[in-house]
């Protein structure tokens, strides 16, 4: 276990301030001295290969995204916990404790598997649900076919 | 000179901060930022303790489970803010009052 | 020095990013203060010395739940009319005067007691010597492993639970 | 102790000499105000370098398309056209710096910026090599994730601030996507995590060794499928072709950024070029050794104590070395991203989504089961040394 | 015999780990779900009995075996903030596990020929289970919170069981009116145990004696009150709300919506007997805080005035549910007149003969069955000669009848009639008492006349419904019907708790002193005992040195002066005389009525027209809370309240003021109404009503009304609990 300075953060705040003055002194101060400003209507309408906009682009979006999003919360959630885990796991290895650890991890990583195995089972993985036809159906659509 | 108050206070303002979007807000998604204000601010709490207090990794722990409830708990009530959504076209909290219907 | 100087950059993000969430009018900004403040409350992680926390802090919420809020803003705020069948406004207000005064209130009232109880926590409270910045993913791992592994093994039930549940209610359906 | 380009430097005589004449003549402890100092400059020098490769990487893969395509790619700035990106640079900051009327205006700044911050965050823990590495700290990979990810909320952000249908679903798109193949990838890392016993770049680089079978991805049958899964995965986080949805031209006509102009435009993409460089450094790290160098040159004992170099040249030049096997790994890396990019043809999203859910998921999920299986009953010997060890055993048996 | 905790865990882990087991495999292994939860608690009950012999053997009055671990500790500095789980068992908790293990196991094993054509035939199990490791859990418990959170699980189970049936809308209504209304006494309960934790830094109840002892609780306030009196309070209400007193007892007589075997472990024998086990575990806290005198007017009241509303109750478990209350408030009662040791032997005598009561009302209820409704007949009208067609079932119920009744020799006068003599005692010393004590002989009396009155119509005299009679089928001896009725039945005889009549010396049946085996374990705890009280690490060896408790002696004269002495023996003479009496007077006026047909019950019910309608109406509380609050008075009121909502909330303040004034006219008239109407048969309704309407102002549905009233008192609770900073 190693003592730490807090100074090794300090690459991370600069970098960060970095970033920052970069792009405040290129759009801010530089850019806004040698850049024209120019606006007019048109070129301030967002572009939608040359046709007019209706209305604003703030809809409602599909379910689908909120699902991803909401599996891979779990995930990363998941990992956060692991991380600490598994670093250690060499280390009860060495001390003869590794099958608990193992167990444990293994547990812990098949819980959370059947939980994608729900969702895969329920069509939440599929992005485009797919639609079995029935019997009528694909004799419908052979029927208009053979039209 | 950063002391255990100051972290103390840092923790209120922030717990005060959730209070006010929860109590403020008529939104559900806002009033939800508002939970994860007051779940930081939790956990903020049990982390100074842990440096200021006393120094076992307890807190930590504890501040790591809170964030995994945080996600949990945003995941099930954005989950169950969509579903309100679907079915009454509004996310007003005072549309979530009845029961039934 | 770093300490300190970390300490104020991150309370300016804590208090400033806390304050904008607050009042600001626009769902989507609050959000991303949101996000400002979760920076700063990983900033004041790193200068309690929790290291795996802030990158923790990081990972679940910069990455999961702000995304996860930012699609539910996107699943349920924008759309054009404004009333919807109920007749009640789709959008709903971020909060009038009268609501934000009762808020304020409440804050006044919850203040000047646990305010009270911080000083005279503070006032018997004396600092010791604080310990040296000691790494902490290895005691988290060890604690997670034996002190704290039924919490470890539960968390994961509880994430299947959640995972489960939210899946199942948000789940498109037909009708 | 944390490493850092700091501690490196002060192991050297010059240093602590300089420190003691510094603080006679300025009256106190300069040690503080050198370590910020050093710090910065070598912060500022990774930057430039960033953006230096950021800039080469749009020459580079101008250059390998058209070589890929039979064409002459640019040829007119400077020799062999080097100097496009300046030129482009030059152009952009010239450019008018269009807002769209109705956009958020406030999330439409901001988004460039958080996505720029986001990959400068991440060259801090970048093991350029053992020396010359800005901090390794404890917790190298987990904290690359988590700064990683703000990417994605920079690219949504700015998709939905500039209120065009296209940006919208681009930027809805790439923030799905980025977030999806986040787990795959953190499976990957997580395997690594185990067998190296550590999360810092540099522990998790001075467990292989400099010659390829001591290297991570053929340490065992998991992870040499790891790699692959986390290469992917890195495509997809960086949204590289064939996962470049988010900005897919011929659908979206620029994606998330459609309404970026000028210099905002050019953050955007000086962060997308950057990010490929870091994630192609950290694939390199993990899997590839990354700057390890046969034969322990890399650390200079070799030169100091057969050579008889002095101990600031010979460490410098191992450090050098470091450095040289870590950009081979990562251009070479790079250079399969670009070749990738012009081979593949674009996925669709449901095969996007398929792919990461219902393949890498499951496969990283196995990997990680059988790596923490083989640490457990191999004791984290690589395959080399069970199979050598079994061949031993039985040729002692006959 | 040595043991450790690998032999007491299992007591609690078995039912669990079958509840565990069976809620995944009830649907497709029925059978096996249904064995795996009787050979759990079997099994348990094998631990319990183990247990129990152990403390048989070393006799002593101080044995115990206390085991904690530290949950987590807040202390900083002087400081004391933790939480300590454990397991303590003392001679109380040895032979309430024993009780508890062998009811449910008796249960469990009626309840396979019960629920044997139900369709949920298994979840019943599942649920039994459940409830049995809770209970258990609560008895092992060291301490107010694991008390608690094993008291919630069970109010769950109960929640469950009684919404059953829950196809029936008045299953449904009645598990969520028990759920609300134990609610109430758990919030309370809540609330004491954060006071306690205030004040004591900790949460066992060795701790809290200590405190005690140490005179912790001296001059600690809040708000002007002492503290102890609140946490007293606090956790007297939870007992209220669990074991039904005045004036949250309304939830129990629907609890009977549950099928019968629910109803005999939970509602009769155990859950509810748990709040009578929390305030006697809580009984120094009861005398410090001063509070004894309301518990026993409390007892009092609620032993007679149930007792009353039996009188006219026609379904055969209602009479046994009002029983049930009547008889958990002797219990009450005995904690308030000091009387410890027969508050806790009626305890456990009640629950033995009112599990058998229960079965055997079950017993019958299921062998009648309508062949129109095509459902079970709970009538007694309906009833009448079954003494014929079920022998068994008859005979074991009389016993009971016997011992409910306090028929001389049965466990039940054995436990009243110590509970009763104390009273009179208590009555002699303040006059305060008095009533509680009159109330409490009265409620005797009504108890032999109404469990008479059950036995009379239900097996003697003439089948009433001759068609159901001739349905009905002979009862023939069957393992899983008649013998845990039989065996239950067995243990109502007075001999198993005690040797005497009257609790004392001289009137002895069995003059042997080992059979005083009850009193003498089972005393009152002294804080001055637990001073210097260190408990055991929580590991899986036992390290006591056993030797150290003494045999403890029968002692006759129970410690006291033999002047003082012969004076408490002679008030208890006078107090069994008069039971006797009462015993035949009530016995005699239920044969005059109903067996020999002598006086016309009829005449008594136009006599007493409006009491009468009172009783049925059961005091109308149930119309106070539903009607009377809810249609009536609260729909003007709720306006009111709606419309300060409003004003506070969302309009200007005079609008406001002027329609508040305009309503409190309208209340103020219906005010008048309805106490003019209801207050000649309900004192109480008026506490209860001001409760009600605190309740109702809350349910407005809006969240953030909800979330601001939670804060507002977080933040007063804080305020007042961290006074000692």
């Amino acid at each position: 276990m190693s003592s730490t300075n807090l100074d090794v953060f300090m690459p991370v705040i600069i970098l960060i301030a970095l970033a920052i003055i970069m792009f405040v002194g290129a759009i801010g101060v530089v850019g806004k001295l040698l850049r024209p400003h120019k606006p007019t209507p048109l070129k301030e309408t967002p572009y939608e290969c040359g046709e007019a906009p209706v209305g604003s682009a703030w809809s409602n979006f599909n379910v689908r995204f909120y699902v991803v999003s909401l599996i891979f919360i779990i995930f990363d959630v998941e990992g956060a916990l692991m991380f600490p885990v598994a670093a250690v796991f060499k280390d009860f290895v060495a001390i003869g404790a590794g099958g608990v650890v193992l167990g444990s991890l293994l547990l812990f990583i098949l819980i959370l598997a059947s939980g994608l195995v729900y969702c895969w089972k329920k069509g939440d993985l599929d992005w485009v649900k797919s639609f079995q036809l029935s019997e009528d159906q694909l004799k419908k659509l052979n029927e208009v076919e053979a039209r | 000179m950063v002391t255990l108050g100051s972290y103390l206070f840092l923790s209120f303002a922030l717990f005060v901060a959730g209070l006010a979007v929860i109590i403020a807000r008529k939104n559900i998604i806002a009033m939800l930022l508002g939970i994860e204000l007051m779940l930081n601010a939790a956990a903020l709490n049990f982390v100074a303790y842990t440096r200021f207090v006393n120094s076992n990794i307890d807190g930590h722990i504890m501040a790591l489970f809170i964030i995994v409830i945080a996600a949990a708990e945003a995941a099930v009530g954005l989950a169950i803010v969509i579903r309100f959504f679907q079915l009454r076209e509004s996310i007003h909290i005072d549309d979530a009052a009845q029961l039934q219907n | 020095m770093f300490e300190n100087i970390l300490f104020f950059i991150s309370s300016f993000l804590v208090l400033g990013g806390a304050t904008m969430v607050v009042l600001s009018k626009n769902l989507m900004h609050a959000c991303i203060f949101l996000l400002f403040t979760l920076f700063g409350v990983a900033g004041l992680y790193l200068t309690l010395g929790a290291d795996f926390l802030a990158a923790a802090q990081l990972v679940v919420y910069a990455g999961g739940v702000v995304i996860l809020m930012l699609f539910g803003i996107m699943l349920t705020g924008g759309t054009e009319n404004k009333e919807n069948r109920f007749g009640i406004e789709k959008i709903p207000g971020m909060g009038s005067v009268k609501t934000y005064i009762v808020a304020g209130v409440s804050i006044l009232f919850i203040a000047t007691v646990v305010l009270k109880i911080i000083a005279n926590y503070m006032r018997h409270y004396q600092q010791t010597d604080l310990p040296e910045y000691m790494t902490t993913v290895e005691r988290i791992g060890h604690s997670l492993l034996t002190d704290h592994i039924l919490a470890f093994e539960i968390s994961s039930i509880l994430l299947l639970g959640a995972l489960i549940g939210a899946a199942m209610i948000a789940r498109p359906r037909k009708s | 102790m944390n490493n850092t380009i700091v501690s490196y430097l002060s192991q050297f005589e010059g240093h602590q000499k300089f420190l003691a004449v510094a603080s006679e003549f300025l009256g106190f402890d300069v040690t503080a105000l050198v370590g910020f100092v050093i710090f910065f400059t070598a912060c500022f020098i990774l930057v430039n370098v960033a953006a230096a490769i950021g800039g080469l990487g749009t020459y580079a893969e101008r250059k390998i398309s058209a070589d890929i395509q039979m064409r002459q790619g640019p040829n007119r700035v400077g020799p062999y056209g080097l100097l496009q990106f300046l030129a482009d640079g030059v152009k952009m900051i010239l450019k008018e710096d269009v807002v769209p009327a109705q956009a958020d205006k406030f999330l439409f700044n901001i988004a460039p910026l958080l996505a720029l911050s986001g990959v400068f965050a991440t060259l801090a823990v970048l093991p350029l090599s053992s020396g010359f590495i800005l901090t390794d700290l404890n917790i190298g990979i987990f904290y690359l994730l988590g700064v990683g990810s703000v990417v994605g909320v920079a690219i949504f952000v700015g998709g939905y601030a500039s209120n065009s249908k296209w940006s919208l679903l681009g930027g809805m798109r790439g923030a799905s996507q980025i977030i999806s193949y986040e787990v795959p990838v953190t499976m990957s890392i997580i395997s690594i995590v185990l067998l190296s016993g550590g999360m810092s770049l540099v522990t998790v680089t001075e467990s292989q060794g400099g010659l390829p079978h001591q290297w991570f991805i053929l340490h065992n049958p998991f992870t040499f499928i790891g790699f692959f899964v986390m290469f992917i995965g890195t495509l997809a986080e960086a949204n590289r072709a064939p996962f470049d949805l988010p900005e897919a031209e011929s659908e979206l006509v620029s994606g998330y950024h459609t309404e970026y102009t000028g210099m905002k435009f050019a953050f955007f993409a000086l962060a997308e070029y950057a990010e490929v460089f870091v994630l192609c450094g950290i694939v390199s790290a993990l899997y590839l050794g990354g700057y390890k160098v046969p034969m322990d040159l890399g650390n200079g004992v070799f030169f100091v104590e057969n050579l008889g170099l002095p101990a600031v040249i010979g460490k410098n030049i191992g450090q050098l070395l470091q450095l040289g096997a870590f950009f081979t790994k990562t251009f070479l890396l790079y250079y399969v991203v670009i070749w990738i990019r012009w081979t593949l043809p674009r996925m669709r999203v449901d095969d996007l989504m398929t792919l990461c859910w219902k393949y890498l998921t499951p496969i990283s999920l196995f990997n990680l089961i059988g790596c923490a299986i083989w640490v457990y009953f191999f004791e984290n010997q690589s395959m080399w040394s069970v199979i050598f060890k079994a061949g031993a055993a039985g040729a002692g048996h006959h | 015999m040595d043991y450790t905790i690998s032999s007491i865990a299992p007591i609690v882990l078995l039912p669990f780990f079958a509840f565990a087991i069976n809620a995944f495999i009830v649907k497709r292994f029925t059978k096996l779900a249904v064995f795996i939860s009787c050979a759990a608690i079997l099994g348990s009950f094998g631990f319990a009995y183990n247990i129990f012999c152990d403390f048989m053997t070393v006799y002593s009055a101080d044995y115990h075996i206390h085991k904690t671990f530290n949950w987590f500790n807040l202390s900083h500095g002087n400081l004391n903030f933790k939480v300590d789980m454990g397991i303590y068992i003392d001679n109380m908790s040895a032979v309430m596990l024993l009780m508890v293990t062998g009811a449910a196991s008796l249960i469990h094993i009626f309840s396979t020929y019960y629920m044997k054509e139900d369709v949920r035939y298994g979840r019943f199990f599942v649920y039994l289970s459940l409830f049995t490791s809770a209970m258990l859990g609560l008895v092992l418990s060291d301490n107010l919170l694991s008390v608690f959170i094993f008291w919630e699980l069970m109010g769950f189970c109960s929640y469950s069981l009684i919404g059953f049936y829950y196809e029936k809308e008045g299953a449904g209504n009645a598990s969520i009116k028990a759920f609300m209304t134990t609610r109430v006494g758990d919030v309370f309960f809540l609330f004491g145990i954060l006071a306690i934790w205030s004040i004591v830094g900790n949460v066992t109840f060795v701790d809290i004696y200590k405190t005690i002892a140490a005179g912790g609780f001296d001059g600690a306030m809040a708000l002007g009150i002492p503290l102890a009196t609140v946490a007293a309070f606090s956790i007297f209400m939870g007992t209220v709300g669990k074991s039904a007193q005045v004036p949250l007892q309304v939830w129990l007589p629907d609890a009977m919506w549950g099928p019968t075997p629910c109803s005999a472990l939970i509602h009769a024998a155990t859950m509810v007997a748990a709040g009578v086990y929390l305030s006697l575990r809580c009984y120094p806290l009861m005398e410090v805080g001063n509070l004894t005198t309301a518990i026993a007017y409390i007892g009092g009241i609620t032993a007679f005035g149930a007792a009353t509303i039996a009188l006219v109750q026609t379904d055969i478990k209602a009479v046994l549910a009002y029983s049930t209350i009547s008889q958990l408030g002797y219990m009450v009662l005995g904690v308030g007149v000091g009387s410890y040791n027969a508050a806790f032997m009626h305890l456990i005598t009640h629950a033995v003969f009112k599990a058998c009561l229960f079965l055997s009302a079950g017993s019958v209820i299921h062998s009648l069955h309508d062949h129109h409704t095509h459902g079970h007949v709970q009538e007694m009208p309906r009833m009448g000669g079954l003494r014929k067609k079920m022998p068994y079932t008859f005979i074991a119920m009389l016993l009971c009848t016997f011992a409910i009744a306090g028929v001389p020799l049965f466990s039940g006068f054995v436990s009243k009639d110590r509970i009763l003599g104390d009273a009179l005692l208590a009555a002699g010393y303040s006059k305060s008492f008095i009533i509680p004590a009159a109330l409490g002989f009265g409620g005797a009396l009504l108890t032999a006349f109404y469990m008479f009155r059950m036995m009379f119509l239900t097996f003697f005299g003439e089948p009433r419904d001759k068609e159901l009679y001739d349905h009905t089928k002979e009862e023939k001896i069957s393992w899983n019907r008649n013998v845990p009725l039989l065996i239950l039945a067995v243990f109502t005889l007075g001999v198993f708790y005690s040797g005497s009549l009257t609790g004392q010396k001289i009137v002895k049946v069995f003059p042997k002193d080992s059979i005083e085996w009850f009193k003498t374990l089972i005393v009152e705890p002294k804080v001055e005992k637990f001073q210097n009280y260190q408990s055991e690490p929580f590991a899986w060896t036992d390290t006591r040195n056993k030797t150290r408790f003494e045999r403890t002696k029968y002692d006759p004269t129970y410690g006291l002066p033999q002047e003082e002495y012969d004076h408490v023996h002679h008030v208890h003479l006078i107090g069994a005389g008069m039971s006797v009496l009462i015993v035949i007077l009530g016995v005699g006026m239920a044969a005059m009525m109903y067996l020999l047909r002598l006086w016309n019950p009829g005449w008594w019910v136009n006599t007493f027209a409006r009491f009468y309608r009172a009783l049925q109406n059961k005091y109308y509380f149930d119309d106070m809370y539903v009607k009377g609050l809810i249609k009536k008075g609260l729909l003007p009121l709720n306006n009111l309240l709606a419309a300060i909502d409003m004003g506070i909330y969302d309009r200007y303040a005079i609008d406001g003021w002027q329609y508040v004034v305009r309503k409190i006219y309208l209340v103020s008239k219906w005010f008048d109404n309805i106490m003019v109407d209801t207050v000649a048969v309900d004192g109480t309704g008026a506490s209860v009503r001001l409760m009600n309407i605190v309740l109702r102002t809350l349910q407005s549905g809006r969240v953030q009304f909800y979330f601001i009233i939670i804060i507002f008192l977080l933040t007063f609770s804080s305020y007042i609990f961290n006074q000692n900073f």
